[in-house]
């Protein structure tokens, strides 16, 4: 019961910390919505007993994502108006009925999964901690655990290539 | 009434939604970019439900591993923006309308 | 020896050649295209020397399949329909490529565009595998588009393209229906896809599906003929190609069609053939008189042959659809003697205009009196294609009529008009051009025919009067192979031809059927013709 | 003998082929000559070879060179019967004379070798023509003919008018070549073979007379006939044909070509016995045509015109003959016409070369004393053609005119307008006579008229002894030319015979009738000054009533204007105006889609998003989720 | 057995190894001199060897599904799988990223001290490529996809001074990582669905299908809707295709072939690995849908690119058609296989060998490419004028060149193919009639191209001169159209073993 209450609460945080990213004028605002919607998920996290994912979320996306948003959102500046008017009408009715249909459609296709899904959380009882992802992890998917490297390097060589500026560089992209 | 498994993946699907609204809806590259950084999440919340229900551990660990691509990602969307705004001092995706056709 | 293999290597070799020569060497391209034409030529001597007369089977077959489960190969083979394109092909391409003097700029492009054109030609009548057909088919495009587009007149851009486009949108359907058709046919001999010829033949079709596919193959043809209604493109092509361009495209390019008609359309699709031949055949008629009315009016001396080919094609539509011994061979010898007369006619106008740089039949006047043996060269030529007896434009008309009358009578009345219109076009342009006093100034003191103009004219003019007076030897190889695709339509449709001039029955060979095949079974050797 | 008949035709188109190429390399002289060789010697060939058939005792033989399309089984063979013989003698005979008086006439002309060459073709097509043992070579003949004729009217071809008839003329043949070409189809799909004698012989096995596909093959085998010569409604060519040389005029449009529509109706006898019905419309069709060409030659000023009018009038008396079903006299009239009327023409033409080229026979008269050889042989002609007795002219014409009035019932009617047409025709050539060679001179100033040279004047006096001598053949008493011709028509049911004494008041009437004509002509026209001439009827028959402005306002403009249309409409506008409009459309949705590529990043994702709806809805559909 | 256990990751090994050492040496030797250059190359040419051992090794009886460890109590799902279909992946994508390099080298040139980064990019881009093509894992395509996708992003926006060059960047970023998204959210919808991420081995997707009959279709329904948006989105099929001309006008005209041939080889592999290696039992629901998209994918490829006046654009546009004539061939499922390989493996080198031309001539760094920058090219440059005519030919599907037996291959298939829809009779034979007539639509453009370059224009005079890689680049691309039209059998031979397992 308690669980259900837990779940209610946070789901309704989610969905409030969205909105707020998807209506706030302000982007910081925004951020802020999002880092809620993300703590609540961590929350819903635990309650799926998927501790060390919980924690990751946290860290990663709270710790880390977002902080980095509301640095560039600093460093680009809060205040420039006009710049987040308001969508003409239209457009967010476009934008509603896609959305809503979005999620009609997906609703509907799960239909006899959400009726006849099973009462609780089915069979072998899965605990989420440390040892059992990592079990995971390090057991069947080593492989791609090491594929992360490319896409890290890449992410690296990539911010260096698309933000680190020095003189001659300038040069030769000017020539 | 306990939590089934489908309450998680209608709120995977709401959050889901609202991510793509709010790619559809908002101006600002980086708030578009978040948008999208919510719909990953949604899938994270999915996948982890999933694999509660199933007891797949597999799923918890997709979730990880998306993660880490979005971090890569959210590097690399902040490095463009912010070279973007370099140049045009705004992150107003509006005003980058000069290929078309 | 394979034969055919070596008749489409040998233009592409010549292309090479040329294509090879030292750059600063430009006075040497004109006469190396012209003897790398002649090879072919011989060859072609080489097939007409050495077919067999009297069977309808094909010759000189070669069949290399390349891929097994879909069933493509280098399958070429000749009978006595192809044979005699085969030789008019190689016979107009040197003639055509002696008459470019006039092209002075990227010669070499010119000349060896119009090489790899001959190939593209040829192999269109030697295949028997329908896929390698139509890459023929479709390939004679590229450099008939990029001959009419760079060294065409004013009006050029528009008129290759629309070229293209309409002759494209044909071959669309066509390979649609091939590829149906090979699905088919696969379906049914056990492989994945079968683009046999042969095994097309034998294929059992239901009659919707035989008109569906008789429609897409026809439309891809009816537009290259061009029937009625398809035949704007063709005024263009011709008045803005380049004088080879016209002569090939009206000599070569529009039999393409009508042979696509009658090898694949009749044998394929017997039964919606017999029942759609009425349309189709009145679409020829139409073509006729349409074709020679607009022709009557027009101003421009080479729309006005361009016109008046949709006319004599018509002849050759309704011969085909006539299902008559007579009218099938008629339409086949029309074929050649078209080429003959319709490419005469487009080369001494592309003589003319090198000299005047003019088409409008009012700016010539008593060109007679100026040049009486380009004058006398162009009569024989306009007389030929009016069909007068004696001359190979009268054998094929007159066949086709008496034969097509036997089962359609009243549309061949109709296209007996054309013969009047014809006369009336002909002679009136020739009046105009020719006859009266000098009014241009400008044509006083034009020289007459060179002697290497004439040396290009006289083998078409001896051919014309050959073939009109002893038409015997083409009819004799024509016949069996004609008799052969009636024979199939009277065996699979209900429809029976009339026996009249049926000569007695032929060597029992289904149709299709190769003589003398000389198959080597290693793949991948003989791709490289294509 | 026969094993040369080749060379008939050989021979001439050898001549042609020489004289055309190096004709003028040989020069006037020796081209000349060797064309006029070529083709007596072709005369006597003809004449050896078909001497058998006086005799009677000689049968008819087709002589088979090649198989020429031998799908409809169309051979290159001679049918060497009393028929074709006749012809082959008429055309080579006479056209040797006219090739010889050609050599005078033509002198000094630029294209000198050109014309013999163009003469001699002629020959050797006429010679196909009547020597063909079947339907398609004889079609072959036909037309080459009318190439002949063709070349020769516009020989002088600088000379718009003269081209324009020279195209005018073939055109019109075609129209009749139409006819004749559908008959063809017609005759292969009935009988299977265009030969002569199969078609004959199978004739009466399959039809009974008046059966309807025979009087479709005569009816579109009498339009053929017609076109050639020159009957209603295509007779409008032949008058202009007077544009060509004057002995063009003599050879193929009196004595020859003119004469191939009678000879093949008369060929196809068996057919046109076999189908009353297009014989009766053949006859009508013939007196019309006679009735109304010598009305028109009444009115006619040219020398040339009158006779070319002339012409077809007599020509209507011989294609009512063979309707009637009188084929010996209509042949016979066409061998007297042959020579008369040659006679005539090289006659006009003596005159016209003698006054330079002035055809106006108003200012001609008086050449009676300057020509005496050209006057003399020209009133035999003239009293020839006039049907006076013992002339040729009066024999042949009578005997048609006995036929015709033989078949009693409404034929007497036609028999009346032949009498009719007898009478204008003494009254015209009456006229043309007097106002040629008697009176004074109304030569223009500075003409010294002049007697032509022996290569001109030869011809004519043959031809005048033939005119004056050859109605002998066939005179009611003994019917030489008849009998001769018997074997050709084997199986024809033979005319209605008058009995003598209707002959001989019927003959009588005649003579009669040709008297008056003169005597009013020449009461009319043998004074001093010519009488004036205007007046309703002289204008309109001058103009020939206007056949020619009716045919070209009602059937030439309207069709210029009908592929005007389409030329200038149907194809630019409706047909390439749909493909423009289809490319168009392709082209304009294009640029209506480049408005959707609107360069805005939320656009696109709004795309991608509504696209993953709609494929969400497909997906569930297809896979049965609702 | 242990170098069979490495063989499957080779390729990827090999071209991360090479991406260190080339920004080792570029430290060390310092950015300037271009030693890097040839080593990258060098790489690429292994790699593409790795990919022929791997072939032959298949050849050899080797394929089979791979796993992170021997160790047998954790071997749950594979990670790896080396096929023919892998291997083949390999080969091809060794040889676009060669090829495309060498394209690509002006720019790398000019682009000067940044270099080094550009060609590393290159390599892992490559090996994200080739991960989505040889895993039967669905995350790990995801992670390949997105491995290749942001190097991409980085190579779009790479000339840092035009703007053009940015808002491709940031417009294939926002839209990509959209399109990323919603494959990712199909992956974990199926994963729902089936229990499985694996589309081979234990408790995969396939024991699933082949087990249980799928008790909700709806939640398995979304996911492969999901994930074909966002396959279809990389492959720039309509209606997804609308980032594909903005991205490739505006990203450097050097790099364009690169990420459009790679993009277009991994994006159908992966496609082809998804759904005809894994969903093939769920044909009758995607079939009829990817015969739409393809569709649509020619009707609105052809038609935007006739009213192109950038080359680049029409290159774009006429890439979406091409994405079309690909996808016709996979809706014959596992027999259209081939099929979809030969198109897209010689349809690789042409995209290659046209943006080359278009490097050339507008220059390695240009956003832009008017076409009228093209006339009279035959005689400034008549070598690449011609190499670009046979390529352009290729492209436009006239015979004898390598375009039209591709879609002569994949019109097959889909003909062939036994579809439900619009009737089950004559299988998509009204795609391959709307293929055709769009292909007859295409020449419109295709010889607007070839004309313009044949006419006269103002600069006839100045000659162009092309760098020794582009111009070989440039030939081997003419020389795949050319060769393979002639001789397609022998690429058909090889394709035709090139099934995932």
């Amino acid at each position: 019961m308690g669980e259900t209450i837990t779940f209610i609460i946070f789901a309704a945080v989610a969905i409030a910390g969205a909105a707020t990213m998807l209506m706030a004028r302000n982007p910081v605002y925004s951020a802020v919505g999002l880092l809620s919607t993300m703590f609540a998920i961590a929350i819903l996290y635990i309650l799926l007993d998927a501790h060390l994912v919980a924690v990751v979320q946290v860290i990663i996306y709270a710790g880390a994502v977002m902080t980095l948003f509301l640095f560039v959102i600093m460093l680009i500046g809060v205040d420039r108006p006009g710049a987040y008017g308001e969508r003409p009408l239209s457009q967010r009715i476009m934008t509603g009925v896609v959305a809503v249909g979005f999620f009609a459609a997906l609703a509907l296709a799960g239909r006899q999964a959400w009726v006849t899904g099973s009462s609780a959380f089915g069979a072998p009882d899965l605990n989420g901690t440390i040892e059992t992802v990592a079990d995971e992890l390090f057991g069947t998917w080593t492989i791609v655990f090491l594929a992360t490297v490319i896409l890290l390097t890449i992410a690296a060589l990539g911010t260096i290539a698309l933000a680190y500026f020095d003189q001659d560089a300038e040069e030769e992209g000017a020539s | 009434m306990t939590v089934t498994v489908t309450w998680y993946l209608l709120l995977g699907a709401a959050l889901f939604s609202m991510g793509v609204a709010g790619v559809m809806i908002r101006r600002n590259a980086l708030i578009m970019f978040m948008s999208i950084e919510l719909m990953l999440n949604s899938v994270n919340l999915t996948f982890v439900a999933i694999s509660k229900d199933l007891g797949l551990i597999e799923g918890q660990v997709a979730a990880l591993f998306v993660m880490v691509i979005a971090a890569a990602e959210v590097t690399i969307g902040l490095a463009i923006i912010v070279a973007i705004f370099r140049k045009k001092a705004s992150a107003n995706v509006d005003e980058l309308a000069e290929l078309k056709g | 020896m394979p034969v055919l293999t070596i008749l489409i290597l040998l233009p592409l070799v010549g292309a090479l050649v040329v294509a090879l020569l030292p750059t600063r060497r430009p006075e040497l391209f004109h006469p190396v295209a012209i003897v790398a034409s002649i090879p072919p030529l011989v060859v072609a001597g080489y097939l007409l020397w050495n077919f067999a007369t009297g069977t309808p089977a094909f010759q000189f077959g070669e069949d290399v399949t390349f891929s097994g489960a879909l069933d493509i190969g280098w399958r070429v083979a000749i009978d006595g329909i192809s044979l005699f394109l085969i030789v008019l092909t190689a016979l107009l391409f040197p003639l055509a490529i002696a008459a470019s003097r006039s092209v002075t700029e990227r010669v070499k492009t010119y000349m060896v565009l119009m090489l790899i054109l001959e190939a593209g030609v040829l192999g269109v009548f030697i295949s028997i595998d329908l896929l390698l057909f139509f890459a023929f088919f479709e390939i004679v495009l590229v450099p008939m588009y990029l001959l009419i587009r760079l060294w065409g007149s004013d009006n050029r851009a528009y008129a290759s393209l629309k070229f293209v486009l309409f002759t494209a949108f044909g071959s669309a359907f066509l390979l649609a229906s091939i590829i149906a058709l090979a699905v088919i046919t696969g379906d049914q001999v056990g492989l994945f896809t079968s683009f046999d010829f042969r095994n097309m033949l034998g294929t059992e079709l239901s009659t919707t599906t035989q008109t569906w596919l008789f429609l897409g193959f026809g439309i891809a043809f009816a537009i290259k003929v061009p029937i009625f209604p398809f035949h704007t493109w063709l005024a263009d092509a011709h008045t803005e190609a380049p004088t080879a361009g016209s002569v090939i495209l009206a000599g070569v390019l529009l039999k393409m069609g009508t042979y696509g008609l009658l090898r694949f359309n009749l044998t394929l699709f017997p039964q919606a053939s017999v029942d759609l031949s009425f349309w189709v055949a009145l679409l020829g008629v139409i073509g006729i008189v349409y074709g020679a009315a607009v022709a009557i009016v027009q101003p421009d001396i080479k729309r006005l042959i361009a016109y008046s080919s949709v006319s004599h094609m018509g002849f050759i539509v309704l011969g085909l659809f006539a299902f008559t011994s007579q009218a099938l061979q008629g339409s086949v010898f029309q074929m050649i003697s078209h080429g003959l007369t319709t490419g005469a006619l487009f080369l001494l106008i592309g003589m003319i205009y090198d000299r005047t740089h003019t088409r409008r039949i009012d700016d010539y006047g008593g060109l007679a009196a100026v040049m009486p043996v380009y004058a006398g060269i162009f009569l024989f030529s306009a007389f030929a294609s009016a069909g007068l007896p004696g001359l190979s434009g009268f054998i094929g008309e007159f066949t086709i009529l008496v034969g097509s009358y036997l089962t359609l009578p009243v549309l061949t009345i109709i296209a007996g008009s054309g013969v009047i219109l014809a006369a009336i076009y002909l002679l009136w342009a020739y009046e105009r051009v020719f006859t009266g006093p000098v009014t241009n100034p400008k044509l006083e003191g034009l020289a007459d025919l060179g002697f290497r103009e004439i040396a290009i004219m006289v083998p078409l003019v001896v051919l014309i009067v050959v073939l009109g007076v002893y038409p015997k030897p083409v009819m004799d190889r024509i016949e069996p192979s004609t008799n052969a695709i009636l024979d199939r339509i009277e065996a699979t449709t209900g429809f029976d031809v009339p026996e009249y001039g049926r000569s007695e029955d032929l060597p029992n060979l289904r149709y299709g059927d190769i003589e003398r095949v000389e198959s080597n079974e290693e793949s991948g050797d003989h791709g490289g013709e294509g | 003998m026969t094993d040369y008949l080749w060379l008939l035709v050989a021979l001439p188109l050898a001549g042609a082929v020489v004289n055309l190429f190096i004709g003028r390399r040989l020069g006037e002289k020796v081209a000349g000559w060797f064309g006029f060789g070529i083709v007596a010697a072709a005369f006597l060939i003809a004449f050896f070879a078909g001497v058998g058939f006086l005799g009677g005792d000689k049968l008819a033989e087709t002589v088979l060179f090649f198989s020429w399309i031998p799908s409809v089984g169309a051979d290159v063979a001679f049918l060497w019967d009393p028929l074709s013989v006749l012809l082959t003698l008429i055309v080579t005979g006479v056209g040797a004379l006219i090739h010889l008086y050609s050599i005078g006439y033509m002198h000094g002309d630029a294209r000198f070798p050109r014309f013999f060459a163009f003469l001699n073709l002629f020959i050797a097509s006429m010679l196909i023509l009547v020597l063909a043992s079947n339907y398609a070579l004889m079609f072959v003949g036909w037309e080459l003919v009318g190439l002949s004729s063709y070349l020769l009217i516009s020989f002088w071809f600088e000379k718009p008018s003269a081209a324009a008839a020279g195209k005018k003329a073939f055109i019109v043949n075609r129209i009749g070549d139409w006819g004749f070409l559908v008959a063809l189809m017609i005759i292969f799909a009935t009988f299977g073979t265009f030969d002569f004698q199969t078609i004959f012989a199978e004739t009466p096995v399959l039809f009974g007379v008046g059966a309807g596909t025979i009087t479709a093959i005569t009816l579109l085998l009498f339009v053929g006939a017609a076109g050639k010569s020159a009957q209603i409604p295509l007779y409008i060519w032949l008058p202009d044909a007077m544009e060509g040389p004057t002995p063009v005029s003599a050879l193929i449009h009196a004595a020859t070509m003119v004469t191939a529509g009678v000879f093949m109706i008369a060929r196809s006898a068996v057919l046109f016995d076999y189908a009353p019905t297009t014989a009766a419309i053949v006859a009508v069709v013939g007196a019309a045509t006679a009735l109304l060409a010598a009305v028109i030659a009444v009115a006619q000023t040219d020398i040339k015109k009158v006779l070319a009018y002339s012409t077809i009038s007599q020509l209507g008396y011989m294609v009512l003959a063979v309707g009637v079903g009188a084929y010996s006299a209509g042949l016979f009239h066409l061998t007297t016409h042959a020579f008369f009327k040659a006679l005539l023409f090289l006659g006009a033409g003596s005159v016209i070369h003698a006054l330079a080229g002035e055809q106006d026979m108003r200012r001609m008269g008086g050449l009676r004393k300057v020509m005496p050889v050209t006057f003399i042989t020209m009133g035999i002609a003239w009293l020839s053609i006039a049907g006076i007795i013992p002339f040729s002219g009066f024999w042949s014409k009578d005997e048609i005119l006995a036929a015709t009035f033989a078949k009693g019932g409404w034929w007497i009617g036609l028999w009346a307008i032949g009498i009719v047409v007898a009478l204008i025709t003494a009254f015209y050539m009456t006229r043309l006579f007097v106002m040629t060679f008697l009176g004074d001179s109304r030569a223009p100033e500075g003409v010294h008229p002049h007697e032509s040279p022996a290569t001109m004047t030869t011809p004519l006096i043959i031809l005048a002894v033939f005119s004056a001598g050859i109605g002998g053949l066939n005179t009611p008493w003994q019917l030489v030319f008849e009998h001769y011709l018997e074997p050709a028509f084997a199986g024809v049911m033979h005319p209605a015979e008058a009995e003598f004494s209707t002959l001989f008041w019927l003959g009588a009437v005649a003579l009669l009738v040709a008297v008056t004509g003169i005597v009013i002509a020449w009461r009319r026209y043998g004074r001093a000054e010519l009488p004036a001439e205007d007046g309703s009827f002289w204008t309109n028959a001058l103009g020939a009533f206007g056949v020619d402005d009716f045919y070209g306002r009602w059937i030439v403009a309207p069709g210029r204007r009908v592929a005007e249309w389409w030329a200038s409409v149907f194809d630019p506008k409706v047909i390439d105006g749909g493909v423009h409009g289809i490319a168009r459309l392709v082209t304009g949705s294009g640029d209506e889609l480049r408005i959707l590529q609107s360069g805005q990043v939320r656009w696109y994702a709004s795309g991608v998003a509504i696209a993953s709806v709609v494929l969400l809805v497909l997906f569930l559909i297809l896979g049965g989720a609702f | 057995m242990q170098n069979v256990a490495f063989l499957p990751i080779a390729f990827e090994v090999v071209l991360l190894l090479g991406a260190l050492i080339v920004l080792l040496v570029a430290v060390v030797a310092g950015k300037g001199r271009h030693i890097w250059g040839p080593i990258a190359g060098v790489t690429l040419a292994i790699a593409s060897a790795i990919g022929f051992v791997q072939w032959r090794e298949v050849a050899d009886g080797g394929a089979g599904l791979f796993f992170s460890t021997m160790d047998v109590q954790i071997m749950r799902s594979p990670m790896v799988v080396l096929d023919g279909y892998s291997a083949f992946a390999a080969l091809v994508l060794g040889l676009v990223g060669f090829f495309g390099l060498l394209a690509a080298w002006d720019l790398v040139v000019k682009v000067g001290r940044r270099g080094p980064e550009f060609v590393a990019l290159v390599l892992l881009s490559v090996a994200g490529l080739h991960m989505m093509a040889a895993t039967p894992n669905l995350v790990v395509i995801f992670l390949g996809l997105e491995t290749a996708s942001i190097s991409f992003y980085v190579l779009a926006g790479f000339i840092r001074d035009d703007e053009a060059s940015e808002e491709s960047s940031l417009k294939y970023f926002l839209l990509g990582s959209l399109a990323s998204a919603l494959f990712v959210y199909g992956v974990a919808l199926s994963f729902g669905a089936t229990g499985g991420l694996s589309l081979y081995g234990a408790n995969s997707i396939r024991d699933f299908f082949s087990s249980a009959i799928v008790a909700e279709p709806g939640i398995l329904m979304a996911g492969l809707a999901l994930m074909l948006v966002g396959l279809a989105f990389k492959v720039s099929a309509a209606p997804f295709h609308q980032w594909a001309p903005d991205v490739y006008q505006g990203a450097p005209s050097g790099a364009v072939g690169l990420m459009a041939a790679g993009v277009k080889v991994a994006g159908f592999a992966a496609l082809g690995r998804i759904f005809v290696g894994g969903f093939v039992s769920q044909i009758d629901a995607w079939a009829p849908i990817l015969a739409i998209i393809a569709a649509l994918s020619m009707i609105v490829g052809t038609v935007m690119a006739l009213v192109q006046t950038d080359l680049k654009r029409m290159l774009a546009y006429s890439g979406v058609a091409h994405a079309g004539y690909i996808m016709a061939a996979l809706v014959a499922g596992v027999d259209g296989i081939p099929a979809m390989w030969f198109y897209v493996s010689t349809y690789a080198f042409m995209v290659i060998g046209a943006f080359a031309v278009v490097s050339v001539v507008s220059g390695p760094a240009s956003s832009r490419a008017p076409l009228d920058d093209y006339r009279g090219l035959i005689k400034r440059a008549p070598e690449v004028g011609w190499l670009m005519t046979i390529i352009i030919l290729g492209m436009s599907g006239i015979p004898f060149f390598a375009g039209f037996v591709g879609k002569l291959f994949s019109f097959i298939s889909a003909a062939s193919a036994q579809g439900l829809w619009p009737n089950g009779s004559n299988g998509y034979l009204w795609l391959v009639v709307v293929g055709t007539l769009t292909t007859v639509v295409g020449l419109a453009f295709y010889l607007r191209i070839i004309s313009t370059m044949f006419s006269s224009g103002d600069h006839d005079d100045e000659p162009i001169e092309a760098g020794l890689p582009a111009r070989f680049a440039i030939v081997i691309s003419a020389t795949v159209t050319v060769f393979f039209g002639i001789v397609p059998w022998l690429l058909l031979d090889v394709v035709r073993d090139a099934l995932p397992l």
